[in-house]
């Protein structure tokens, strides 16, 4: 994915390198070297297909990530119910991002919000040709991102959510929500298909951010448009939602509602990490040399934040604490989308050092102070650590970052994005959740979530024979 | 001496410790169990086939106490206990015939705190 | 994979890229524009490797999707058993068809099963010439494709099934049951390895299908092929095996016996549905844009039969049902196996939205009327849905399908397919169940069966110090 | 990966393709043929980056794979324990491979350890040049595979060691002893970037090996390089560590201590075979039609394996085990790694079978007789069944192999690598974790030990809630 | 007053609550336990080596009931848990001092039931 | 006829066990518990917050036996389950109004071994 700029760079590429052909130049002969340049065309093509594909499904069994990390994380007795809620989020929202959310995400735009491209309607699916067949590889690769950004929410609203209410909220950020910011930021990655249009985050030439003098916003994989989105969102959830029932005491003071099974939490952070994979080095969509550089700036900056947030745990509460640790992966991991691209790899090292202790702190901070009741620190995770790596390329970008004497220009883009992503999730999941609550409701009773949300909304146990604890 | 069983609705279980501490009872043994009451049970379904569930989670506590200790630890569970509704639980009450520490072999009333 | 015609696509593809280069025919230069093909064709080999083999890992990872939804779905007492057949199909499956298997389907056949490349033998393993390699990457493939079908039949005959007898059927079906049907439908995939031989579904010239003047039988990746042969093979084993202790009460209707392990079911699903983006976008076996293509219908499909089988579930018993739901997700997979080449995106949703009502509902028939135990759903999951997806290419095939204009010559074949899936694996799997019934014997005693298959068939235990109360 | 003389062979291959093109050959034109070849090598260049980073996700996965299975296969009590165990030596390892471990490995090498190439020092981050950016892909390739000797470790030692010790162990073992004996076979892999420099075992002109007249040291993917690395140290460690409390009797003889999970062990198993398919035929680094004949090699050998080990178990406990039969499975991979590219589909299936049975006579032999506590085999199946597949390319390969007419100095230099990993690694976990031992301590206290690492030295649990009985 | 304890097999349970169910004897608590009696264990064996288990697994009633209850409870016990071999389990009887329903405070034979 | 309670150490079973099997006493039933006395409890926490555990895990036995079996019985249990360190834990004892094997229907003394 990336920048506006970043995509045409491989077709770009393909051409220069036919000009630059060694024997194009000798001889007057252009046949042979445009044959040359077609075939490989052809078949950087086919390898970008097949990269996009298979980055694709690997950013698609995230979804499982996300389940196992978010079951884990809460009690036995919801289990059911939040297996439920991945499940359904990712196919409510592979529809509804199909029929509406990619045409609004990419369809040609106005700069805030696309207008073509409902159900790939303009696209030509028995075509032969073989470069017009480019939107079916975009269209997957973009729905799992969507989906991405839809399924962290639940981590958050876990354990008191009812289950109506999520299935409304998971076709809302898919069809809108997500695809309106999206299109700001990444309206441009469709290319030719949306006629060249750009949203207002990207810079086109005559933008609001071009008229302030600014470059266009950076995130090539979305920290920001995917994660940040989703963290903001969350917290809105969480906060319109309110706290476990005995997750604060009558003192305001908050209680340990342990995890019930952390062999499956730990699989679905080591099932992210993989995801994240195709997440970062998927963006490229590009089969090149590329993909290795992203996978080393990605995989520095997760095992940086695992270490500096187990550190930190360990100060802060005399003991490495697992929960924070696999927190510290995920923030490293969020926080590099944005720059891994951009960074080099010590300064992917730095920024995943710096998310690991941001997310413990961050937990914290939303637990004590804000006294937000996020289970999973989803908000933390993809919230806060979303915003820094976003500002982070600011920082460290190789090309235009602060430290590497590129001046403010970049930092300021990056907070613009950063804001105006917090503005539109946190303001659009406060309207919604309201709604909701005020509707439908949000929330289960109190005899529900005491039994438990996998009987009362589901009329069954996850873990049927096993001898299980439940007082709290 | 007495030993003290309670069934009790399982989040109510750190009420009545609290409770139970108060009153300077602070030793009990304490277990999960399945119980059928006055409470009504509730339905399952799995795939399609109803189950009807009504032993209902509950925790079992068994405290061994010295005569004068019966009634502030009987208080003390209602205490944590009660909260009016059908599924509160029961105490049972139960003679004792001996208690003995086993680190030290003392016995009866002084074993028993 | 696919039909008969589909098959000698890309190499025509090649030629026809080469007759059509404009160097080609504008210049008389012969020799540069063969070197280009010869060039691109090489390449398009290794990315068609690459893919196929990628693809291949995909499915091979399906087996442990399998072993978590069977596992999951079944009583903890049973679930080494469980798990240790999975293992172990897999292991005997990957001998069994190196071995015989593959020359059975894929050697040059009579139409009716082939007659060579046993272990491969023809191959000349230490051969320099890449294109004479296919066959290594084209076993590979076939190999976990054999396995997939082999695996579903443990499901169905989970918690009674003597474990001795489940290794010889698996040996079995690896062996001989499956591909003798995979040579009627596919033995042309393997192109000129096999002389150009064709299965008789295949609809070779002056063969049945085409004396009847009807076109080939399309499965494109194996609803009928594999699933559905799986399924039948699960229902004969189902039946002759007869229910698990207490599933049927003395008035004969069905009681509940819940699984044990939704988080891991769950986990299962979502690797399934990993799997087939490599089950059916690979079974193009070529690296170019319809693997996107192919995995939009199969996600779309999946989604939307997930969401009408929750549905379903919802509206029939008052609760979102997780197990159906679950189920539901798979039937979408197996219907949209065999079109999900041929088919629109639209008609990829409509697919999977009748497959997801129809599993709940076969579901129910086959435990209420039939009285069969299929403690995981695999017959209606497998057999029903891949019986449909199949049917349903006559009806939504953009070329031929009966929705499409196409009339009803296309799916009168695939009714043939199906109907003659249906006699030769319930047929064959009726008589293999018997005899193993009236030899080694298919059921563990009842005492082993009340205290779990792990202690009586492998003297362990799989949840070593859980408290589990195992009253059923 | 693979031996030195195989990683020029893309290379070459392509310089051949060129020179043999029949246009190239008929008319005297070279600039065309050269610009194809410059074509084809970008294309095949970017395949191959495509299939290594691929090929490294999956190994990368393997981590979660160790993890499950380790957990599995071990108590309740210690599970959130060795899970941060699994993470942290990932992340760890990571970054002092990073910061140090690739150089040594990599760099400029003396025949003993590299000295250049530290933090990628010498690779410009931001050229251009397409192949010049090798590194970054060769290097996250590189980065799981250091991951994999060291997590390696913590299966053997698992429920007694001392968290911070651990640690301490992981960042040397990926920093300096395995770096250095993969130096010594692998050095070479680098090609031009270390300035063609070769560790002495793979058998440089005027080196030990060439000077004892014997071929060069065969490790395609890393039974010895990797896995025997490992898996001595694993005993080096559980022999320092000595056994857990209760797993031998007074009377010496040895106690079942059961692992706690093994639907989690089970999937374990799954992913680990599913990863080694980038293990071994990602070694290749290159796209190409071998990757389908490693990928066979691979996946009969496990087969295999988990066929004789579930019998030799059947025979020998009257029960086919399950935990002897994932053991199988993981000794069939580990054995066929370092000849899977150089032997037959029929040699793989021997070198499997053999591994199969070895592995349950390693386990019982280290239990009883040496009576070295190993929770989980992780000695047999990597020290022992990575020393047999090492050697077995000495009987087996179809070039040089002994049972092929080849003789015995393929045999003798097989030997000389194997026993060189052993007195290396061997040698240095024994001064490493003695060293350990006597400064910060390198085992729980007795009383933590009983109640569990996981509270002791995290102080949480992993399952929140169960009733586990907890009596060993 | 008394409070039965009784140790059934598993896979009982069901048709020991319909006797006693029958009975009207519809209140009572369940726990899982493990018990050593006259059946014989079976052996298990990981990893090669042999482990003895004489602990199976067994359900643990507890019933407390007035005294003219007795007799109905243990013959439903026996009805719906004997199956003639061992393993059946054993029934226990103690007298049962005092019995208190949490929620109203009523005591003896009025809150038993 | 006496009911002997005893909550003890859980690693401690084993040896307990085989003290009450030296003394043929071969007949138990065993269920886990959480007890809190003592001994004192422990800290634990998640993520950042304190939590306090007391209650710790117990093996609970129940022997029902013959008076003349008491001592043995007691004895058998200190013995395997004595440490000398504190929460080892305690024997309670309860008179035991009947006894009955359900395969046979035996009663008393007779029931119980
Ligand atoms: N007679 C009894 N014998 C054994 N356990 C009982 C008996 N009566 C109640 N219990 C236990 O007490 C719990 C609460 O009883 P219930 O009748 O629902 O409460 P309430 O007193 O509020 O009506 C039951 O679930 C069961 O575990
Ligand atoms: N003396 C006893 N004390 C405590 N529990 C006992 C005693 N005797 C039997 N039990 C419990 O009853 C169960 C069944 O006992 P067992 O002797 O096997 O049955 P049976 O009466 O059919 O011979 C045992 O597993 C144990 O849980
Ligand atoms: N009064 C009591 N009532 C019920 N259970 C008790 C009582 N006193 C002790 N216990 C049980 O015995 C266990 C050990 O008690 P503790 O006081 O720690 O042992 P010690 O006798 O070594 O001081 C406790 O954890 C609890 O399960």
């Amino acid at each position: 994915m990336g920048n506006f700029t970043r995509r045409v760079v491989p077709i770009a590429m393909v051409l220069l390198a036919i000009g630059m052909s060694p024997w194009a130049m000798a001889q007057d002969e252009p046949g042979a070297a445009e044959a040359i340049a077609a075939a490989q065309e052809q078949m950087q093509y086919n390898a970008n297909v097949l990269w996009t594909c298979v980055a694709a499904f690997l950013v698609m069994f995230m979804q499982a990530g996300f389940a196992m990390v978010e079951m884990g994380m809460t009690r036995a007795k919801n289990s059911l119910n939040i297996l439920m809620k991945n499940v359904m989020d990712f196919s409510f929202g592979s529809v509804a991002f199909f029929v509406v959310g990619f045409g609004i995400m990419f369809g040609a735009t106005n700069g805030f919000f696309g207008t073509s491209g409902f159900l790939l309607g303009d696209v030509d699916w028995t075509a032969d040709d073989a470069l017009a067949q480019w939107p079916w590889t975009f269209l997957i690769f973009q729905t799992v991102f969507c989906a991405t950004a839809a399924t962290i929410v639940s981590g958050a609203m876990a354990e008191r959510t009812k289950f109506v209410s999520y299935l409304v909220y998971s076709v809302l950020i898919s069809a809108f929500i997500y695809p309106v910011f999206g299109s700001w930021a990444w309206n441009g990655l469709n290319g030719d298909f949306n006629g060249g249009s750009a949203g207002w985050l990207e810079g086109p030439e005559g933008g609001q951010l071009a008229s302030m003098g600014l470059p266009a916003f950076v995130d090539f994989a979305g920290s920001t448009v995917v994660h940040s989105v989703g963290g903001w969102l969350a917290l809105a959830g969480a906060l319109i939602l309110g706290p476990r029932i005995g997750k604060y005491g009558p003192d305001g003071k908050p209680r340990a509602i342990p995890g019930h099974n952390f062999g499956l939490a730990a699989l679905g952070v080591f099932i992210l990490w993989l995801g994240w994979f195709g997440f970062n080095p998927g963006s490229t969509t590009t089969a090149n040399g590329e993909i290795g550089y992203v996978a080393i700036t990605t995989n520095l900056a997760a095992a940086a934040a695992a270490i500096t947030a187990m550190c930190t745990s360990w100060l802060i509460f005399k003991k490495p604490e697992p929960s924070m640790t696999f927190n510290g992966v995920l923030a490293g991991l969020v926080a590099i989308t944005a720059p891994c691209y951009t960074v080099s790899p010590v300064g992917a090292l730095a920024i995943g050092a710096v998310a690991g202790v941001l997310v413990v702190f961050s937990v914290l901070f939303i637990d004590r102070v804000l006294k937000v009741d996020d289970p999973v620190g989803a908000v933390s995770v993809h919230g806060v650590c979303g915003a820094w790596g976003t500002l982070a390329c600011g920082l460290f970008n190789l090309d235009g970052g602060l430290l590497y004497g590129g001046g403010m220009a970049q930092l300021a883009t990056q907070f613009i994005g950063v804001v105006s992503a917090f503005i539109w999730a946190f303001g659009a999941g406060i309207v919604l959740f309201l709604a909701l609550k005020y509707t439908i409701g949000l929330r289960v009773s109190e005899a529900e979530e005491v039994r438990g949300l996998d009987i009362g909304e589901h009329g069954m146990e996850a873990y049927s024979g096993f001898q299980i604890f439940t007082t709290q | 001496m007495k030993l003290v069983i309670a069934y009790i609705q399982p989040e109510r279980l750190n009420a009545v410790k609290q409770a139970l501490y108060e009153r300077e009872i602070t030793k009990m043994s304490v277990t999960n169990a399945l119980g059928c009451g006055q409470q009504m049970g509730y339905h399952e379904s799995y795939r399609g086939v109803d189950v009807e569930v009504n032993l209902l989670k509950k925790v079992r506590m068994e405290i061994a106490v010295n005569d004068d200790y019966l009634k502030p630890t009987i208080d003390g569970i209602i205490k944590g206990a009660k909260t009016g509704e059908i599924g509160d639980g029961k105490i049972f009450v139960l003679d004792l015939h001996e208690c003995i520490r086993i680190r030290t072999g003392e016995t009866s009333g002084a074993a028993i705190g």
